[in-house]
């Protein structure tokens, strides 16, 4: 048998299909979840993807969080199930309060696509076993509100806890990807919850799943192969 | 330092669909009886020196050409009484 | 309040209209009085009027696009033709694609953001409404002087509206253009392309047959957008006490239209419509009056069923309202309990809205009372057609006398290396990185090829690799000196960016950018540029499936240049095949495909260097295109390229530039003994590409070129971190970064 | 009906790069003087039935719960005495 990840789908959700194909590239089950469906359909791990539910109006992720499925998700989070959420998703999950912190508008205050370079800084989650801690991996980055803010004292707190999950690399020539892409504030691209099953991140590991698709690169794929290590082993 | 406010909002006759999108998700929250949401941009501005006629009409004008798109977009100019008092 | 109805314009044969404030001719409102009968109601005089435009009707145009048909190649990919919301190819396997490029320029001047962003949901919709899952989406886009004031306000508000309509649809764009000349101030061309797949079975067309048949609207609330113009009628119509302010400007709602693509998916896959129109110019006018003349019956709409956001709004009004994000669907009635509980599902608003009769007329109620009876022919295809005179301008021989053969060149290498650094970084050749990295070029997960790509490709089918490419292009200044070559020399530019990366040219769609019918010179240039569009698409071999006619972009006397916009489809089997641009590997070696002639007429470099205008465009030889296209698709498929980059404005030395930025390495050239260096450079000579080919491959690859007639030189080597052309000059690659790359950001900061 | 502003702001301490990309255009127009601009969000409900302090305490939980977030933005929720007048 082998594992059920669910991929959530809101009312204007864009990635939701390319997650399922990344769930399944890795060799999992892709279970679909619609937002207004409570039932989590005995799914053993919940992405919630990218995109731009309800428009992203009044802020990104605010008003899907009050979706019925989101209630079950903070529910079985909170009881430990590993919960991704990308792009969007990551801001689904701050403004539930799974995770601290807010994401706003990019400090240039338009829209980025990229490549872009990260750093795996904590590869003890859920979502990252299959990572070098400290590796540096490239992946597609694209939002207009991605830049990650929350007070010195919740920061401080995810550096002395190393729930900093990913960093960007800024040390290279912007043109390459590296480069703080938004302003976010400690170059902070990802972080998790204390209990290390709650991860989010701007950039998209699932538009980099398959050679010669997008950026070319696989380096996306280490988020799905660990959940399904993680899920299988359990 | 007085503070000046500018709101800016979609003409009435402008379809708002933040503003739609916010309306239709309060009853899901438990928030009945509001009947229609509209959302806009509000400024705060921090204006040196005197806020007389001549610098609100400055900054009339400048609502005008740059802060509020007129083709779409309505706007009012108010002193922020609360600031100029305390101030 | 008096409501205008059929029964009272039957007794009131006399009354005044507002026809001419309308926009219509008093030939055609005698026209639309002998039709009917009598006179015709407000809201039929409001439909006719807005459905006989110049936007909707094609009335100067369609005697000239006629032969877009009439000169149609034999060509067994194409499954539906011109006429429909979009033509579809037929690309194999089972599957079909579908696409079209069309105009927002007029409402994109007054409101950039949001003529740009509804520009994308009308075409966006038009895809849909075929029964296709839009895939991507393009974006050519011309603007007045980089330089000029305006040029910040519009470029920055298209910019964002494109990428915030196209972003929030989940729709990958993968290429388009940006083009500055000061002949756009006042008039930007925003024309937006989308593509679409779909399976052959899945196919819809805008029909509405099968008395008792239900009429559905669903998406968007109807309100006021974009009806200013009716609002006279409205105002004459009705009592003052009601509010007349009503936008002419449209607003985008990207999410509806989300919703909307989501729904309409859906309800496709399982099969509930029996003909679909998307409602975009001229709404529910053009939707019900389209429908039903498509179709075998009649239609009725209670009118007065529709859901307003503005319950102000007069029947005439909803009639003309282009408030975007809705769709209207022909539905079986055991079906329609269905329909709406997928529309319910998405949050999208479906109503009942009228039913096919076995009758012959489209009839419309306002609460109980007929407001409009009319044949539905008449108003969507039966339209005036007019043959407007048309003359080739005095002006045209002086500016084709003027050759740019005798602009002084450079004086010596130092001179060359200066205007290629020139050329480079000037705003038309510059880098548009930083207004395509606001646009998501990876939603959807299939994207092979996009910006700064020869043309944007993307996966259809997951097992198989099957592949489209598109590659949309235009010069208005080589149309200016020569309509007739220079649509030819569109169509011959996006043919062989698709070759170049491998696809297999199939059909086109084009966008023609025109000043004012009304001007004879100006229909001398349409008429001159659709003839050389459809006479070179005969000789390539790919039919024209649709488009779009954008006139009067002029101000006062002054017209753009004629701007026809060609994009080309192609089909790739395996996309594991594909040519990038850029060139990747040391050692490769460079050849130079096709003959390089003395054409600078038109050229990059005559504008940039001595902002010249004049002579004759590069001569087309579409035939050479052709056998060029199949030697970079063989070439492709049998790996014996890794780079390719067709060369176009700029030249050669455009090509390598960017092949060698985009590829990170730099370039060792030789310029050939028969040629000039500048020549060699800048000339703008058609039916030519550059190609990296791996060692192991050249004998084989010039073996090809050399068995099929293709002149083939050897110019180079991929090698180092400059581009170096030998006895002329070194420049870093760094330098041309910092030239190609600073442009354009510098421009809109 | 009567009209509740919700008028939703960043904390100073949070960076606000509109309102900076606006104060930053200002003197390029040729508007001086204009110290700072911060740039928020203003909210205008209509509310069926009397806007008592019933309805407001529901309407300042609606601000707190969704039309802010409080983690990063304060709010402000006032009765529009003018539109009250009106009707
Ligand atoms: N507005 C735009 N939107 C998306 N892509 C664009 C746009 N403008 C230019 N591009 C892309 O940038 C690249 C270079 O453009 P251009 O020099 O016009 O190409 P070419 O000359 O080969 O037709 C192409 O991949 C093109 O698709
Ligand atoms: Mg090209």
């Amino acid at each position: 048998m082998t594992a059920r990840v669910g991929v959530v789908t809101f009312p204007g959700t864009l990635d939701d299909r390319d997650t399922q194909r990344a769930v399944r590239a890795a060799g999992a089950e892709a279970v679909p979840l619609w937002h207004r469906d409570k039932d989590l359909h005995q799914v053993d791990a919940v992405v919630l993807p990218g995109g731009f539910s309800y428009g992203d109006y009044l802020r990104a992720g605010a008003i899907s969080r009050f979706s019925p499925v989101m209630e079950t998700v903070i529910e079985q989070a909170r009881a430990g199930m590993p919960v991704l959420g990308i792009c969007n998703g990551f801001q689904v999950l701050t403004e539930t309060h799974l995770l601290p912190g807010a994401m706003l508008r990019n400090n240039h205050l338009h829209f980025i696509c990229r490549d872009q370079k990260l750093r795996v800084e904590n590869a003890t989650t859920a979502w990252t076993t299959d990572y070098a801690p400290g590796q540096e991996i490239s992946i597609p980055l694209k939002n207009i509100d991605g830049r990650y803010v929350a007070d010195e004292r919740t920061l401080d707190m995810l550096e002395a806890e190393g729930r900093v999950a990913f960093r960007y690399v800024t040390d290279g020539p912007s043109g390459d990807g590296y480069g703080n892409p938004n302003g976010s504030l400690r170059d902070i691209a990802g972080i998790t919850n204390e209990a290390g099953n709650v991860v989010g991140l701007m950039p998209h590991p699932e538009h980099a799943v398959e050679p010669l698709i997008g950026t070319g690169r696989t380096d996306g794929l280490g988020f799905f192969t660990s959940i399904l290590k993680k899920l299988v082993n359990a | 330092m007085a503070r000046v406010v500018v709101d800016v909002m979609l003409k009435p006759e402008i379809l708002d669909p933040q503003g739609q999108a916010v309306q239709r998700a309060l009853p899901r929250l438990g928030f009945e009886g509001i009947a229609d949401v509209r959302q806009g941009k509000r400024f705060e501005l921090e204006v040196e020196g005197p806020v007389d006629d001549a610098a609100l009409a400055r900054i009339h004008e400048m609502a005008e050409t740059f802060l509020a798109n007129t083709v779409i977009e309505d706007f009012t100019v108010r002193v922020d009484e609360a600031v100029r008092a305390e101030s | 309040m008096s409501l205008d109805t059929v029964k009272h314009a039957a007794g009131t044969p006399d009354a005044g209209q507002p026809w001419a404030e309308l926009g219509l001719k008093e030939d055609e409102y005698a026209r639309i009085r002998e039709i009917l009968g009598r006179r015709p109601t407000g809201a039929e005089l409001a439909m006719y009027s807005v459905m006989w435009s110049e936007h909707c009707s094609y009335k100067s145009s369609k005697v000239h696009l006629k032969q877009f048909g009439e000169k149609a190649p034999e060509n067994d990919a194409l499954l539906v033709g011109i006429g429909e919301n979009a033509g579809v190819v037929d690309v194999g396997q089972g599957y079909a694609v579908t696409f079209k490029v069309e105009s927002h320029n007029h409402p994109s001047y007054i409101e950039p953001y949001q003529g740009a962003a509804t520009g994308v949901g009308g075409i966006v919709r038009d895809i849909l409404a075929m029964g296709a899952r839009p895939v991507a989406v393009m974006d050519p886009l011309r603007f007045g002087a980089a330089d000029h004031p305006d040029t910040k306000r519009v470029l920055p508000g298209v910019v964002a509206g494109i990428g915030g309509y196209g972003n929030c649809l989940g729709l990958p764009n993968i290429g388009g253009e940006v083009v500055f000349d000061p002949c756009y101030q006042g008039n930007p061309l925003v024309n937006a392309l989308c593509v679409g797949v779909m399976k052959h079975e899945d196919i819809h067309l805008a029909k509405a047959s099968g008395a008792g048949n239900k009429v559905i609207l669903y998406g968007a609330r109807t309100g006021g957008d974009g009806i200013g113009g009716v609002s006279v009628l409205a105002s004459e119509t009705f009592d003052d006490s009601k509010p007349t302010k009503r936008p002419a400007v449209q607003v985008g709602d990207p999410f509806q239209e989300k919703l909307l693509i989501e729904c309409t998916l859906e309800i496709f896959r399982e099969k509930l419509v029996a003909g679909i129109q998307d409602l975009g110019g001229a709404g529910l006018s053009c939707a019900t009056s389209e429908l039903a003349s498509a179709g075998s019956g009649g239609m009725r709409v209670e009118l007065d069923t529709v859901p307003l956001r503005d319950s102000s709004l007069s029947p005439e009004e909803i009639l003309m309202s282009e408030s975007q994000e809705r769709m209207c669907a022909i539905v079986e009635p055991d079906k329609v309990d269905r329909f709406l509980e997928i529309c319910e599902k998405w949050d999208v608003i479906a109503t009942v809205i009228g039913e096919v009769t076995d009758g012959s007329r489209l009839e419309i109620f306002w609460h109980g009372e007929q407001i409009v009876d009319v044949p539905p022919r008449s108003v969507a295809h039966e339209g005036p057609t007019y043959h407007r005179p048309y003359a080739r301008p005095d002006w045209q021989d002086a500016l084709q006398a003027d050759d740019a053969g005798k602009l002084p060149r450079p004086a010596n290498a130092a001179e060359l290396r200066a205007q290629v650094l020139q050329l480079v970084g000037s705003p038309n050749q510059a880098s548009k990185a930083w207004i395509t990295d606001q646009y998501d070029r990876f939603v959807q997960g299939n994207t092979v090829l996009a910006q700064p790509e020869d043309s944007g490709m993307v996966r259809i089918d997951e097992d198989t690799n099957l592949g489209v490419a598109v590659a949309t292009d235009g010069n208005g200044r080589y149309a200016k000196l020569d309509p007739y070559a220079g649509a030819q020399l569109a169509l011959a530019e996006a043919y062989r960016n698709v070759a170049a990366t491998g696809a297999r040219p199939l059909a086109i769609s084009d966008c023609l950018n025109f000043g004012s019918p009304e001007d004879p010179a100006v229909m001398w240039q349409f008429a001159e540029a659709t003839r050389g569009l459809a006479d070179g698409c005969q000789t390539l071999g790919t039919p024209v499936t649709g488009g779009n006619v954008s006139l009067y972009n002029q101000t006062g006397d002054v017209a753009i240049h004629p701007t026809p916009v060609v994009a080309v489809l192609g089909v790739i089997d395996d996309v594991t095949r594909r040519t990038p641009v850029g060139f990747a590997e040391e050692g490769q070696l460079l050849y130079l495909l096709g003959d390089t002639r003395e054409e600078l007429g038109g050229s990059a470099w005559s504008q940039v260097v001595h902002d010249h205008l004049g002579g004759l465009p590069p001569q087309v030889d579409l035939e050479r295109e052709r056998l060029l296209a199949e030697i970079l698709i063989s070439a492709s498929r049998d790996g014996m390229v890794d780079a390719a980059h067709d060369l176009s404005d700029g030249g050669l030395v455009q090509a390598l530039v960017e092949s060698c930025l985009h590829g990170g390495k730099g370039a060792r050239v030789v310029v050939p003994d028969d040629l000039d260096p500048f020549v060699f450079l800048f000339s703008e000579s058609a039916g030519r590409a550059v190609v990296a080919v791996p060692r192991s491959e050249e004998l084989r690859f010039t073996d090809m070129c050399g068995a099929r007639g293709l002149p083939v030189t050897r110019i180079g080597v991929v090698d180092g971190d400059e581009l170096a052309v030998q006895g002329q000059f070194d420049i870093p690659l760094d330098e041309l970064r910092t030239a190609h790359e600073a442009t354009v950001p510098g421009l809109i900061a």
